[in-house]
């Protein structure tokens, strides 16, 4: 990588910022030049999002101060801080449904005369800027409803994009992205870097980070560890400072003692988005689901969940001959299926209540009599997942909302543990997740299946995959591309099996 | 430095307190008022008759908070009030049915309804406002229709429920209150007001983790209409007689008492004390206002004024309330 | 498919059908026309409540685009309705005013003659009144609840309370709107008894109002103390007459009073008589009367009261 | 197979076609309905009628599709008509102020009443469903204090409104008719519009754009409390009089002639022309309804009917949209 030719654009000195019962940031120093990325990693809740919210002007620090261009920069309201130059790509998902893509993209500043939206202006260069983040096959007249969740990010992205501005802050802009849309975005990053612009770039995908960043900055309980340039850093030091341990990076399981057929699907469709798609888990045996952005995943996994109905397709369970009808998400857990969704703030999550109340609510059964809640059982239930899965909250009543995006996922991952379902699908379970957590969940993930679960992990990131699957399936414009085992699989092979069903069209 | 103590104070308080305080002094702030005003305000009967004209509307408001948890509405309960205090006028001027059989008819209707409006809510997924809008127009049609527009008075046989007193509470009071802490109680110690909550605050995870919402929800829709008809007998039993045009309005009235005390429009978020509250605060200006012989256009706009600022106490209640959890629970995560 | 007939065509335009004092307009006239079929086709139309002004000016404008020969209308404002009336009269259809009066400076302004066809209500509530005045002494406090502010019958009845009890040197400690419902009156009423201690009795525009006070005064433990008097003569009352816990109230023969309008279009239509109001009777009705079995039969009250009719005082 | 084909030539339709298809559908099963069983139902006079009465809760319909629009609800237009056209009645007759100045006067109540509802709601972020409540009441009393609690007669100096006609149609019915077009044009093409559309979808996303949607919010309430106030120079011009009791129950009315439209209550999507639509089912409802000479329980119980009726087809209609759109996207996608 190219060092950073001109000087510091921005700088934050001594920040402080603290939650009740949270000290996200403490005394905080951090520093961007003029056309470099930098990147910013850290555990879960180790206040990455935090600090550049506060950069972005969403949230105002306890103490400290900030300079832009050597002028004092004290953001009232993220329009102000836009007004100085400072985008952010927020992590959470922050589009208007209602609204077409085009619309969401130039929200700020829809061109128009009079009032009178210009359509055809708003829309070719919604598309220009679409096509340079890989959203070029979408309409930007569509409601964004419609696009999936992966594809709502580079929605987000491309607005984040979409205007001139003098730092860009990425915070985890690849959680649900596919190696494809990554190259985008990179490209794009560089193109960004070469103009000048700062970028700041928030990834728990290591890899990524040493790939695209000048610097790295770790964060580890809201506290600056180092900033080092990349190029002296390799993954593991990275990973080491982050965690604060060396976490063992090799193979998490060696052969699997597969049992039963735990759950068998014949010729699932569903509209456009499923199309005879069939495969089979087995007790004991982790099956990876991978693919292009919008290949179906989530769809065959809400299908087989009965969070939606599929057209025709029979599923079987625990080696029964007959299948079982599952109409809505409560047969499917009923028979001991369980579906950690993709989209945890709108799908998984009650994010008004607190983490006590999320995570018993899978089986309100256990900590009521007659009906009647035994709290202090609740309680109990909830402490053990949150030791268990190390979710740092103050206390069980801490109202999930105000949690760290990672965190919130353990919450949602908790919920299922504590119904122990047969069967376990993940839908993008490390979305979000920092390497130490991401390495726990997989470390859970071989143990749930060492105790005669059947796991399914659909994720976007088929490194991870292939450290923690006994077999890879892939999936390709709503089809089964191909279904590989541990010895058979490769990089090469599973993407190309992933184009397959694009390429004939 | 003060304010900081002040806050801290209030912080120290047990969190009952503070939900109901709100409400407790906007009651006596009124009360102070209208004593100074009203030449008789401070004897026992005004309480009495406070306490007489509750029971109807508090019953009512009990089942429009759940109704508001699961963010639903039901506008339709003053009209099916009508409707089964008509029915139960009928079965007992016309077909000579003995009260405890025509109590169970009225029962019936209420919970016929609720469940024609739980039905159509759940099975369409159409919005609660829309669907019990047009169930305001059903009812109204019934209770014209069963009592051919005429007031059935009813006399001797239903008044025997207002008569009765234990302690020198009337028996429509007592079950009032019985029925409050009830739902306080189901509400916030059982799974089933878990559950509603939960639907309240995001359906669509309550469904994704396995449980349906819908019998639910339905559930809270017969409960409601099963209440309004509660709130039925003890109207007509007050009155004597079944009108039908009984009720008109009352589903505003029965939001604004459960608004009032702090219950979200937007699901997820209520108390059915504090309800009670609310209606006690309407029901206390209203007694009041009558009392120093206000026009009606006064009545009004202190009406007007008295709910908006009721709801908008309830928000700097809920700052206190916020500011206090926070000091717990950093108070708990230090050591 | 236009089936011309010779039969006059007379439109009924009332108030809320869902009142009981309009419901049994509308069947007296219905019985009516049963009765004299061949003589008259009848099209009755009710708004949904006292507030529903315009609707009832669209249905004028209904009737008048369907071309009926007259209209009887109980005006559910007595200004508001005055120009669509002119515009029905304009077009050649005969007019009938009955219940509710037009207002006088409006028809003057319009300069248009409808018949009034209707009871006095002050003089009703004045008769009312008069019976309760019989029964207290001087000085005795009472209160009025009052129809909706608005309401022309509303205004006169409580301008007739007031009459006999100025006249009785009773002193009105209130008066307030219960907007002719039970369950807005009761409140009022449970205020007033509390705020009145000595309070001896409760004049109600309407019996719907009078029920609420009854139970109010109930409620209050003072059932002995304080008279209700109301006016309609709804059957709900009767039982509260015979048990004694309502004094009086007045009966304008609801039953009556639309047919008396009809009538009257009938015989303009045959083109008798020039228009000139026709004021019909009011009766008090106590438990003396009902104990002496059913009250007269308004057909012979009406008989027997031939000087009510025609010379209607105009009243303010 | 077939099923796929319809599905797939439903899909080819342009959507403003299966936007008002459903609509447009009940509206003319209705006149059908009427056409048959009223004998002049067909006539130029009964839709002469029928466009005589519509302006007035055409213009509210409008103000409340906006209001709805952003997720809020206004249930005080009823109200606000009835103080602005006591306000117009007074200018007129008691200040005798020409029509222009009382109609500023009018407009300017409408407005003030507007904004109050905004500001409370935006200051305090307080549910528009409590806050318009209140103004419910307080608008109410303020018409009985201007009135004296009586219908001021106007007469001459407002009929010229109602009496001005441009090519057979009124000047009320060309004015709504103006706004229909014209709300649905800002809702649609503007970046006001759009702003609305977005915030009623995801206000916190919003604000987080950095757009304040404060001013937005209270500027559709002003919108409202305008329009309402337009409808009353209507109303008012109609009746030849200023009824302080005017308006009573226009707020469901309205509410249910938008919802009938199409417009959700959960905010984000909404169409005016759709709520126009609504406004006509119900004017043709209670048109055919008096001209058939239906009881008052019957015409209760069937617009309950065709309300509960109208949402669950706008149910249908909107499973055939969504399957057109998602046609929409994956067809646009492929090349
Ligand atoms: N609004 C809030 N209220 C209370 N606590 C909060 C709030 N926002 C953040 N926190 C807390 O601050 C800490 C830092 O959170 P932050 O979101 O910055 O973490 P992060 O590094 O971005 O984590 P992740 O990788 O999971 O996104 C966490 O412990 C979180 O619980
Ligand atoms: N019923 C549904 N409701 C809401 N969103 C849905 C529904 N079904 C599918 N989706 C969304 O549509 C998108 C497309 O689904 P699909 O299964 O094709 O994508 P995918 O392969 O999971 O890719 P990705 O999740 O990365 O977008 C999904 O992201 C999912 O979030
Ligand atoms: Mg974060
Ligand atoms: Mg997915």
């Amino acid at each position: 990588m190219k060092s950073a030719t001109s000087g510091t654009v921005f700088r934050a000195c001594d920040i402080d910022k603290s939650f009740p019962g949270v000290q996200a940031l403490s005394a905080v120093d951090f520093d961007l030049r003029a056309g470099e990325v930098h990147a910013l990693v850290g555990e879960n809740g180790a206040g990455k999002s935090t600090l550049m919210s506060i950069i972005a002007g969403v949230q105002k620090p306890d103490s400290g101060q900030m300079c832009l261009y050597e002028q004092q920069y004290e953001p009232n309201g993220r329009a102000d801080a836009e007004a100085h130059g400072i985008r952010m790509v927020m992590q959470e998902l922050h589009l208007i449904s209602n609204l077409s893509v085009a619309e969401n993209i130039f929200i700020e500043k829809l061109p128009n005369r009079f009032g009178i939206i210009d359509y055809d202006k708003l829309n070719g260069a919604a598309r220009k800027i679409m096509k340079q983040v890989g959203l070029g096959d979408v309409d930007p007249d569509v409601p964004v409803r419609l696009l999936g969740v992966g594809q709502q990010q580079m929605v987000e992205i491309a607005a984040g994009l979409s205007r001139r501005c003098r730092i860009l802050v990425l915070d985890e802009p690849t959680a649900s992205l596919t190696d494809r849309e990554i190259e985008l975005l990179f490209t794009q990053i560089r193109k960004l870097k070469a103009e000048g612009v700062g970028i700041i770039y928030i990834s728990h995908r290591i890899e990524e980070v040493t790939r695209i960043a000048d610097r790295v900055t770790v964060l580890r309980d809201g506290k600056v560890i180092s900033t080092n340039p990349t190029s002296e850093l390799s993954v593991s030091d990275i990973i080491l400072m982050m965690v604060g341990r060396d976490l063992e990076h090799e193979q998490l399981r060696h052969g699997s003692k597969a049992g039963q057929v735990a759950l068998r699907v014949v010729g699932l469709t569903r509209g456009r988005k499923v199309r005879d798609v069939s495969f089979e888990v087995r007790r004991g045996e982790i099956l990876g689901v991978v693919g292009l952005m919008g290949s179906g995943r989530t769809e065959t996994m809400r299908a087989v969940f009965g969070a939606d109905r599929p057209d025709s397709g029979k599923i079987f369970l625990y080696g029964a001959g007959e299948p079982v009808e599952i109409r809505m998400p409560r047969d499917a857990v009923r028979n001991g299926i369980a579906l950690v969704t993709e989209d945890r703030k709108e799908q998984g999550l009650l994010s008004a209540l607190a983490v006590r109340v999320n995570i018993s609510l899978t089986r309100l059964r256990d900590v009521s009599r007659f009906g009647w809640m035994d709290i202090a059982e609740e309680q109990s239930v909830a402490d053990r997942y949150i030791a268990a899965l190390g979710i740092r909250c103050s206390s069980n009543e801490q109202t999930v909302g105000e949690l760290s995006g990672g965190n919130q996922q353990k919450v949602v991952i908790a919920k299922w543990l504590y119904r122990d379902c047969d069967v376990l699908i993940f839908d993008e379970p490390t979305r979000g997740i920092d390497v130490g957590a991401k390495f726990e969940i997989y470390h859970m993930l071989a143990e749930l299946a060492e105790k005669g679960k059947a796991v399914i992990v659909v994720s976007s990131d088929t490194k991870e995959l292939m450290a923690v699957c006994d077999r890879i399936m892939v999936m390709s414009a709503g089809r089964v591309a191909a279904t590989f085992g541990r010895n058979e699989w490769s990089q090469e092979k599973i993407m190309s099996a992933a184009f397959s069903e694009y390429v004939g069209v | 430095m003060r304010k900081k103590i002040i806050k801290k104070s209030i912080a120290d308080l047990p969190a009952f307190v503070t939900d109901y305080i709100g409400m407790a002094l906007a009651l006596a702030l009124l009360l102070v008022i209208f004593g100074l005003s009203a030449r008789n305000f401070f004897t026992l009967t005004t309480f009495r008759t406070i306490a007489n004209q509750v029971p109807d509307i508090t019953i009512v408001a009990v089942g429009m908070t759940f109704v508001l948890i699961i963010a639903g509405i039901d506008l339709s309960v003053g009209s099916v009030m009508a409707l089964a205090g008509a029915v139960l006028g009928l079965s007992l001027v016309e077909f000579n049915f003995p009260l405890p059989a025509a109590i169970v008819m009225c029962l019936a209707v209420g919970i016929l309804c609720g469940a024609a409006n739980g039905l159509v809510i759940v099975r369409w997924r159409l919005p609660a406002f829309i669907v019990t809008l047009g169930m305001l127009e059903i009812a109204r049609g019934g209770a014209y229709l069963v009592t051919e527009s005429r007031t059935i008075y009813i006399g001797g046989p239903v008044e025997v429920i207002t008569d009765a007193s234990i302690l020198g509470f009337s028996l429509p009071f007592i079950v009032a209150v019985a029925i409050v802490v009830a739902g306080q109680l189901v509400l916030s110690r059982t799974v089933f007001g878990r559950y509603l909550i939960a639907i309240g605050t995001n359906e669509e995870a309550v469904r994704l983790s396995g449980i349906d919402p819908r019998p639910l929800k339905l559930a809270v829709f017969v409960l409601c209409g099963f209440l309004t008809s509660i709130a039925a007998v003890i109207h007509t039993a007050r009155l004597s007689s079944a009108n039908p045009n009984a009720g008109y309005g009352l589903e505003l009235q029965a939001i604004a008492a459960v608004v009032i005390g702090g219950t979200s429009l937007m699901g997820g978020r209520g108390s059915v004390v504090s309800s009670f509250f609310g209606v006690l605060i309407i029901a206390v200006l209203g007694t009041g206002l009558a009392q120093i012989g206000a026009q009606e256009s006064t009545k009004r706009l202190i009406t007007g004024c008295v709910i908006v600022a009721a709801v908008i106490l309830d928000h700097y209640r809920h700052r206190i309330r916020k500011s206090q959890k926070q000091v717990l629970v950093s108070a708990k995560a230090k050591p | 498919k236009q089936r011309k007939t010779d039969k006059p065509r007379i439109a009924l335009i009332m108030k809320s059908l869902a009142n009981e004092f309009f419901k049994t307009m509308e069947e007296g006239a219905r019985a009516h026309h049963k009765e004299h079929e061949d003589e008259y086709e009848l099209t009755v139309v009710g708004i949904k409540d006292e507030q529903d002004v315009a609707r009832q000016v669209d249905y004028v404008e209904l009737k008048i685009a369907q071309g009926v020969d007259a209209i009887v209308i109980a005006p559910a404002d007595s200004k508001a309705l005055v120009p669509v009336c002119k515009r029905a009269m304009d077009a050649g259809i005969i007019v009938v005013n009955i219940d509710n009066k037009f207002d006088a400076a409006v028809l003057a302004d319009k300069g248009v003659k409808i018949p009034f066809v209707g009871p006095d209500n002050r003089k009703g509530a004045r008769l009312a009144g008069e019976y309760l005045a019989s029964k207290l002494r001087p000085g005795d406090k009472v209160a009025i609840i009052e129809g909706i502010p608005n309401a022309f019958n509303g205004i006169q009845r409580k301008l007739g309370f007031e009459d006999a009890m100025k006249a009785g040197g009773m002193s009105i400690v209130s008066s307030q709107s219960g907007y002719w419902e039970t369950a807005k009156a009761e409140p009022i009423v449970s205020a007033l008894i509390t705020e009145y201690a000595d309070l001896k009795a409760v004049l109600c525009a309407n019996d719907s109002m009078a029920l609420g006070a009854i139970a109010a005064i109930k409620a209050g433990g003072k059932s002995d103390d304080i008279l209700v008097i109301g006016f309609d003569n709804i059957s709900a009352v009767k039982r509260l007459l015979k048990e004694g816990k309502i004094l009086c109230t007045v009966d304008q023969h609801a039953d009556k009073l639309a047919l008396y309008g009809i009538e009257y279009a009938l015989e303009m239509l045959k083109g008798k008589g020039a228009p000139s109001d026709k004021e019909t009777p009011v009766e008090l009705i106590t438990p003396h009367q009902l104990l002496l079995g059913e009250s007269l039969s308004p057909q012979m009250a009406y008989r027997n009261d031939p000087g009510s009719i025609g010379a209607g005082e105009t009243l303010k």
